[in-house]
């Protein structure tokens, strides 16, 4: 078992390398700036200048790797979308003028905003309510762990799941799609679900919901456990019924919670083509921006120019977002 | 009839037992005082009154049905806590006013009551803060005014006023004792360490220790007429002074030979067979009287003079090891560090318990 | 909370929970029973009949005239249409348009003068006066009832492929340090961003948020060119499993800092400050209060970021490379599909091998999101 | 290396080669890096390919493939590190690799050698030529592996049992459909589903028909959007596959199946009881999909798609598909492994084994594993015309996105002028 | 020396102002008390003393150096938290354990002194706990113990003792006195509710009111000569009783009449000018004596009767508007509800404000 052996040590070294960082950057500010023991002006301004040096350490390796592995690229990629598709080439806004001119595109968006706002709400809602209902159970752990599931399939694997779900046979022969087995067992006709143009997208939307509310659920349940029992034991004894509880006074308690776990679907949709790229690619009008983008950049050698003009649309949607979290972050260093 | 009856009460966390079995009357109307040293199970206890707590054994009644198993909303209780609990997200109206909006009062109600309990606790100003944003003291109010709001058959107080400064503590003491005649009806029961609360509002006194009651009685009569030398010490502050000593007379009148060497004559009657038997003597500092007379309980030199302006505490270290006697004067005494001064007492004031810590006169 | 527990309420609590878990669970109980049939089955009848004894329509060849016996001078096949499968035919025929003209018992005589006789249990006898010709067998067409059965031969088929152990152990040293690093560093840096003054902190957190949207397919070229100048520079491969960490690191970044910032920065402030009269140092307050006080958050965070590296493909495909000494679980088992895909049976079993380690890891991880760590420690609303 | 043939042993092949080439090359110490798109099965033929290779010269050699190998390749040249040779079956993506600088001419000695040696070479010379990132044409690839795709499929013993005869012409072929209609069956299994790429076997139909309805250089004009794709030409093809797509007689669970149903279950209905259809339109690859222990030529057989007796002076054309070997690295063990490519034992070591057709005249026919394979290759090399699949050589937003979804909307009741118009628009778009 | 000056503080939390400019000079070894009704800013100044709260103006001077800006750990101040601020995952010996392995103390030391302090406060039993199992009062204890096990040059408690029972307050007040007389060169600010604690710990008391200081000064010179009417009803429990009055004779001593028409001779000395103006008249209820005689201060009908046994609370109502006066008498007081009860009180133990509340002693 070499390549175990290998593995371990390697990994080790990586883990080690990593933390021994944090602990020597900060023993040598330490060292250079000491105040211990020291006092008067000389204390107090090594004290100032290593206390203003010392965040930078704590986030200089996250920076980097931000820097590195997401700032860059984006500049790359405004570079790239004033360019053509081999990206040697300025050609100006271009790019922009076709992207919205261009039918695909307008569809991609319309589907994008319906996945936005079905989403994110329906993941996080769900999600909570889990978290809060299993938290009451003795089996809420077995609840958890299924419902969490789907988190830990692939998008592969999450795709021949609901093909099986979705799965159309002609009428009269035997369904091997549940859905319309359950249809037909009910009296109904059977439905080519994924190629109903606009409900379609519900049905590709349904597959990330069953993937993102264990993501939900798992996040909202620590936040819930947060909670200080005492404001819930309070509120019992004020009469609240369980579902009182839950939407006055669990849930106001986690609202930041449930705004970064909301945040987060929100991006998660935004970024997300799988699914889509999975099940229909697009087609019969399911068409969304992340999906149209990887299709411009790497189909058929690919157009860099234009799969950059997309991206970019996308990193411009989450700029409301990031106001919203620059207020939340104001808010909360005004108040310390 | 709301009553509370306690049968045989338990708890245990886990393997450790805290409540030892209570069984303990409460009558409609009656304000009872639960007192008893940090971590005694004070605070259990009302919790498991309220619901919050699982009962471990032992039957719960409220007007004489079993209410183990009924969720705590239904009690018709309400609860101050010990640590406020409340709500982060909502302000001071809001906080005052959930219970009643859950209940579905009207809007008018609803401010008029909430106004009426933040005017009595001097929160007005506060009403639309949030609870992070106030003092300790602010919070505590607010969870006072919380359960004030409400109309409920049994009020349930864990140590409401522990933070509250002086001025403010004794006009909502009053403030609860005005409470508890205009709802004659409702039960109140209440937690603290504070004797002058214990002693002004209850009805009954509970002592507990270490999960059982030690006594339960009317204020004075805890006060005069201890059961054990447990109550003798817990009741009162400074803490009832306690001499080992041993009886050397019997009869309508008994004497003992306290360590140190005086003697004393207490008013209490005791059996033939008490002679001789070890016990312990006692007598509250406020019983003690600075005398000049040859006719004095004991003698001693002080060594710590904490003048209060009402009154004066006196520390005579050297006849008890370990431990000083305290003497409570009143008003501003001219007694110096170091010097010495003889002590006297009212025979009826005189305590004395035997070795197993109970008290003579409730044998 | 005990009172709660025993309201009436209690059991629609039950009840929704249990709908909500059967509607998450359906479809990969669908995915999980189909993994267990056989690979024909799986496009002709829905997996909940898998379940349950099922009529079908069958065509099974007969032993081929190589097998034929002489028997009383007639020339006979023999053999059993269930090949010793439970089951019962309940018609049977040798045409493909008239499948269902017998009933069992019965002989059918065929075209060529042959008789073909089958039993409800299976077993069938042609008989023929002459020596039979040819080296397939007769088709037969058959209807029957036939119970359950499931086989385990799609987990065998993709176990046993070659390397599959190696992939395994290429997995869990892509996704072990991926997984630890960034939560490391994230920690860190959260710390900061939730606890510590200095200026241009607000902005900071949001661009932190806005990178969380930054499409990883626009990261890959740019990424690997300077890998592959950092390597050629340094002299060492470009592909390597420390580049893999970093860029999973990269990736796994904003969501990493975004999570642990918002728990970190909710933690009472007294206890922080606390520790700060305490004489403790930030690197102290960080390491002994803040990161086990936010052990919800690290498990929740972990449980994300593994499972993200765990279940990745494109990104290790691009930094650590296909080929066979490299290629990580993933990889392997989508290789396992042919050029075109559509081994339903391999994907079905292979999803549910590719499951088993993240939901361990979830177990293991859950217990760290417990109720009340910070029970006790404050008083006040 | 364990070799799948002994080297001498079996006289059908062509050891000489092997020899020869041996001879030539040492590449001992070097390695040679292989990206294709062969995974599961074919790898492992593929395997057994390169074996002589790395017998033969010594080569460290490292193949690998991905299921998204087309975006795999874009990243890996793109950024500079690409594999020493790539094989990909996709001229649109191979012609943008060339345009942009990353693929290595194989220049007119190996031109030379393909007119030479591949039957209709000069068809396989165009298929391999690209313009460079100067505009200049070169010829970039070698054509190695070939599918056909103008088949249809059946089941020998059903058309026994019914009484039909294979048919000879198109109208033959329609005549037969109708006819199995009149005998209450149901002629045809087509499903167009393939998850993201669903059409695409719509598209093999119609530039089948196309080929079988236009002379060869209409379809060439087509492929290269010279004659719009809303021409008479274009849409009278549709409306060919539309007469046995859009009748809902003529299709296993009517047309709305046709979309939906997956390309790779879609056969599955030649053998169910009683068969749910009769024939097939599929390449030379499907009976991967056919159920466990299906033997071609025995259980199911295929035959050519007719050409219309009314048009016989098209011949008989034959519609394929195929990968190409590019150099994306200049490496003498590059170099060496194109030239392995040239030698009969190359395609006879696959050849025996399954799946695989070449227009090689070298390679010795009686190498074919099975009669299948061979009747195949006799297709292959009886055809007057062969062209490469017309969705492969578009630009990939039309040949894998527009065409695709067209066609599906399509038989979802569109009518040929409707989507064409739509086809054409997004041709449009990128130029 | 570890003096600290505060000079002109002041903290607004953003548009609110809460400290308005406190000045104040403490010496190295001074055990200085706050005092001030809840809100007043008391918890804020500790807070901006220890470095937690960021100081809005002004200078706090520690050892002469401006310290505005060094942070609390390089103070060296030790702190109880009002609100405990225990971590929550370290069992009570961690916490108390932790300053000391920050600081890098030897294993045994740090043994040593945890072990002492969970003597001192009881707390052995306790020492593996995690907070979360200990009661109120164990967890505020754990608190002090905290703070305790540390060195520090200043010592910081926020309402230590207000969860404590009276027992344990008494014995852990005597404790936190004793730590002050043993380290007496450490520096101890206090905040309280606590007339008690504030009088037996305090050197200074600092009566704080609405982010202003009232008054600094000895506890019984607070007590004794309250500078003006609210520092004369803060301290003292129940609080001091008001009665309004006017000037009628000034001089070597000063004549009032009260409001409902009794008069008061004080033994203090006024200017003529102030004759005829309204003033406010005071006198403590535990000045209060019940007399027959008929030189009488004023006689009232005793509303409540509150018995604590070592005193007796009487209510008199009636005699000013609103608030009841109330006598603080020693003893079980033989005195019935509804009787007429007339009071007298030694002159030099009343008190006289003018109508800005400013008392005639300290002008
Ligand atoms: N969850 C728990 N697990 C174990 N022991 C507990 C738990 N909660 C409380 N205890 C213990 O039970 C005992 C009683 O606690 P309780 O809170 O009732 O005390 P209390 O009388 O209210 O004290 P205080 O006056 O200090 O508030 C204490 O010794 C405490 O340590
Ligand atoms: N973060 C804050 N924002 C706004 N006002 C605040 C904030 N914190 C405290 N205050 C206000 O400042 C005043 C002083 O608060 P502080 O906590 O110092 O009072 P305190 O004297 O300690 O009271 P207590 O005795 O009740 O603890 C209070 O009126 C309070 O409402
Ligand atoms: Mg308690
Ligand atoms: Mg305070």
């Amino acid at each position: 078992m070499p390549q175990l052996l290998f593995a371990i040590v390697t990994m080790m070294a990586g883990v080690l390398a990593c933390a021994f960082y944090f602990l020597a950057s900060n023993w040598l500010l330490d060292r250079i700036f000491p105040s211990q023991g020291l006092s008067g002006p000389k204390a107090s301004r090594n004290l100032r200048i290593s206390s203003a040096i010392r965040p930078w350490l704590f986030m200089l390796p996250a920076l980097l790797a931000l820097a590195v592995y997401l700032v860059y690229p984006v500049f790359e990629s405004v570079r790239l979308s004033l360019h053509d598709r081999s990206g040697r080439d300025f050609v100006g806004l271009s790019n922009f003028f076709w992207m919205f001119g261009d039918g695909e595109f307008r569809q991609s968006i319309f589907n994008n905003c319906l996945w936005l706002l079905v989403v994110p709400a329906v993941s996080t809602f769900l999600g909570l309510v889990i978290a809060a209902l299993t938290d009451r159970i003795w089996w809420g752990n077995i609840a958890k762990t299924l419902i969490f599931t789907p988190m830990a399939i692939s998008f592969v694997g999450a795709a021949v799941i609901w093909k099986f779900v979705y799965d159309y046979r002609a009428e009269g022969s035997e369904q091997i799609g549940i859905l319309n087995a359950l249809v037909t067992y009910f009296g109904g006709a059977p439905e080519a679900w994924i190629t109903l143009p606009f409900w379609n997208n519900f049905f590709l939307m349904v597959i990330l919901i069953w993937i993102q509310t264990g993501f939900a659920m798992v996040i909202l349940s620590a936040a819930l456990r947060g909670i200080p029992e005492e404001t819930l034991e309070a509120a019992v004894i004020d009469g609240a019924s369980g579902l009182q509880i839950f939407f006055k006074i669990m849930v106001p308690q986690i609202r930041g919670t449930i705004a970064v776990v909301w945040t987060n679907i929100t991006i998660l949709v935004l970024k997300v083509f799988d699914i889509v790229l999975a099940m229909t690619n697009g087609q019969w009008q399911t068409q969304v921006l992340a999906n149209l983008m990887f299709d411009w950049m790497f189909r058929g050698g690919g157009d860099f120019g234009r799969g950059a003009a997309i991206a970019v649309v996308i990193m411009v949607l989450v700029v409301p977002i990031m106001i919203w979290n620059i207020r939340n972050a104001t808010r909360e260093t005004g108040g310390h | 009839m709301t009553g509370l009856v306690l049968k045989d009460i338990r708890k245990s966390f886990g393997a450790v037992d805290v409540i030892h079995g209570i069984d303990l009357d409460i009558k409609q109307g009656e304000f009872i005082v639960f007192v008893g040293p940090s971590g005694c199970g004070k605070s259990t206890l009302l919790r498991m009154i309220a619901g919050l707590e699982e009962i471990t054994g032992g039957d719960l009644l409220i007007d004489g049905e079993r209410v183990n198993d009924v969720p705590p909303s239904q009690r018709g209780i309400a609860m101050v806590f010990q640590s406020y609990a409340l709500y982060p997200h909502m302000t001071v109206y809001e906080n005052m006013a959930f219970g009643m909006r859950i209940a579905r009062e009207s809007r008018q109600e609803i401010d008029r009551r909430v106004r009426a309990a933040a005017e009595t606790l001097q929160l007005t100003k506060y009403l639309d803060r949030l609870p992070k944003a106030l003092s300790g003291g602010q919070r505590q109010r607010v969870a006072i005014g919380r359960a004030i709001c409400r109309n409920p058959k049994v009020f349930l107080f864990d140590e409401p006023l522990s933070n509250l400064d002086a001025a403010l503590r004794v006009a909502t003491r009053i403030e609860i004792a005005r409470l508890a005649e205009r709802m004659a009806d409702t039960t109140m029961i209440y937690v603290t360490h504070d004797q002058v609360e214990a002693m002004t509002l209850a009805d009954r006194i509970v002592v507990l220790s270490a999960g059982h009651i030690e006594q339960v009685g009317a204020p004075l009569e805890l006060y005069e007429h201890p059961d054990n030398l447990f109550v003798a010490r817990f009741l009162g502050s400074p803490a009832m002074n306690v001499i080992p000593a041993s009886v050397t007379a019997t009869g309508a009148t008994t004497t003992v030979e306290l360590k140190g060497g005086a003697t004393a004559t207490l008013a209490i009657a005791t059996a033939p067979g008490e002679a001789g038997k070890s016990a312990s003597f006692g007598v509250r500092p406020e019983d003690l009287r600075i005398t000049t007379d040859g006719d004095f309980l004991f003698e001693g030199t002080v060594s710590i003079v904490e003048a209060l302006g009402e009154v004066t505490l006196l520390y005579i270290e050297g006849l008890v090891e370990g431990e000083p006697i305290i003497a409570k004067i009143p008003g501003i005494q001219p007694v110096a560090r170091g010097e010495s001064v003889r002590f006297t007492a009212e025979r009826s004031k005189l305590h004395l318990f035997d070795d197993s810590g109970k008290s003579y006169r409730a044998r | 909370m005990s009172g709660a527990t025993r309201s009436p309420l209690s059991i629609v609590v039950h009840l929704s929970v249990l709908l909500l878990v059967a509607l998450w669970t359906l479809p990969t109980a669908g995915l999980l029973i189909s993994s267990l049939r056989d690979k024909d089955q799986l496009a002709v009848s829905g997996w909940w009949t898998a379940l349950s004894t099922s009529t079908q329509n069958l065509v099974q060849r007969a032993a081929s005239p190589e097998s034929q016996v002489e028997k009383d001078g007639k020339f006979v096949i023999f053999g059993n249409l269930l090949e010793g499968q439970k089951g019962s035919v309940s018609a049977f025929g040798y045409s493909s348009r008239e499948p269902a003209a017998f009933a069992p018992g019965q002989t059918a005589k065929l075209n060529d003068g042959e008789q073909l006789t089958v039993r409800a249990d299976g077993s069938y006898e042609i008989v023929s006066d002459t020596r039979m010709e040819g080296t397939r067998g007769q088709r037969i067409f058959f209807t029957a009832a036939v119970p359950p059965r499931f086989t385990l031969d799609n987990y065998r088929e993709v176990l046993s492929a070659e390397g599959i152990a190696a992939s395994f152990v290429n997995s869990l040293t892509v996704a072990i340090p991926s997984t630890i690093i960034p939560i490391l560093v994230a920690a860190f840096c959260a710390y900061a961003l939730a606890w510590m003054r200095f200026p241009g902190r607000a902005i900071l957190i949001a661009v932190v948020v806005g990178l969380l949207v930054v499409p990883l397919q626009m990261s890959l070229i740019p990424l690997l060119k300077l890998y592959n100048g950092v390597g050629a520079f340094l002299g060492v491969p470009a592909k390597t499993y420390v580049g893999i960490w970093l860029a999973h690191m990269g990736f796994g970044l904003p969501l990493a800092i975004y999570l642990l910032r918002n728990y970190m920065a909710g933690l009472p402030r007294e206890i922080m400050e606390s520790a700060r009269v305490d004489g403790a140092s930030d690197f102290d307050i960080f390491v002994k209060i803040v990161l086990p006080l936010s052990f919800p958050a690290l498990a929740s965070f972990a449980i994300f970021q593994f499972l993200w590296t765990w279940n990745d493909l494109l990104v290790a495909i691009v930094f650590l490379g296909t080929g066979q000494e490299q290629l990580v679980l993933t990889g392997r088992l989508v290789n396992l599909l042919g050029s075109r895909g559509g081994n339903w049976e391999i994907l079905t079993a292979s999803a549910f091998i590719t499951i088993i380690v993240p939901l361990i890891v979830f177990f293991a991880l859950q217990r760290y999101l417990v109720r009340g760590l910070l029970a006790g420690s404050v008083k006040g609303g | 290396a364990d070799l799948k043939f002994k080297p001498g042993e079996d006289a059908r092949f062509n050891w000489q080669s092997f020899e020869e080439f041996k001879k030539g090359y040492d590449l001992k110490g070097q390695t040679l890096t292989i990206f294709g798109p062969w995974r599961g099965e074919d790898e492992a033929l593929f395997k057994n390919v390169y074996a002589y290779f790395v017998e033969a010269t010594g080569v460290d050699l490292k193949y690998s493939s991905s299921e998204n190998y087309e975006q795999q390749i874009v990243i890996d040249t793109q950024a500079g590190s690409p594999p020493d040779i790539a094989i990909l079956p996709q001229p649109g993506l191979i012609a943008d690799l060339a345009s942009k600088g990353y693929l290595t001419p194989l220049g007119d000695e190996t031109k030379k050698w393909l007119l030479d040696n591949y039957a209709a070479g000069q068809s396989w010379v165009d298929l391999a030529t690209y313009k460079d990132q100067n505009g200049n044409a070169q010829l970039f690839g070698l054509p190695y592996k070939i599918d056909v795709k103008s088949l249809v499929w059946y089941v020998p013993e059903n058309f026994q049992d019914a009484g039909y005869e294979v048919p000879k012409t198109m109208e033959d072929l329609k005549a037969l459909t109708e006819k199995i209609v009149a005998d209450g069956g149901t002629p045809w299994c087509i499903g167009l589903g393939s998850g993201g790429a669903t059409g695409w076997p719509a598209t093999d139909w119609v530039e089948d028909l196309m080929l079988r309805t236009q002379p060869p250089e209409t379809y060439d004009k087509w492929v290269t959007n010279a004659i719009p794709f809303t021409d008479a030409a274009v849409t009278g093809a549709l409306d060919e596959f539309g007469w046995f797509a859009k009748n809902d007689k003529f299709v296993a669970g009517g047309t709305a199946a046709v979309v939906s149903t997956d390309f790779r279950d879609s056969p599955k209905g030649l053998f169910s009881s009683p068969p749910k259809c009769y024939l097939h339109h599929q390449a030379s690859f499907i009976p991967s999909f056919f159920p466990a222990g299906t033997v071609v030529g025995e259980d199911a057989d295929f035959f050519y798609m007719p050409a219309y007796a009314a048009k016989s002076e098209l011949g008989n054309p034959v519609l394929g598909a195929g990968t190409l070997a590019m150099i994306t690295k200049d490496t003498p063990a590059a170099r060496a492994f194109i030239e392995f490519l040239k030698t009969p034992i190359a395609h006879e070591v696959w050849m025996a084994q399954s799946s695989f057709l070449t227009p090689f005249k070298s390679a010795n026919k009686d190498t074919y594993a099975n009669a299948p394979m061979k009747k195949q290759g006799e297709i292959l090399l009886n055809s007057t015309t062969f062209r490469f699949d017309g969705s492969d050589l578009m630009p990939g937003k039309i040949g894998a996105g527009a065409f695709w979804t067209g066609m599906v909307d399509f038989v979802g009741g569109k009518s040929s002028a409707e989507v064409t118009a739509g086809v054409q628009k997004a041709w449009d778009a990128i130029k």
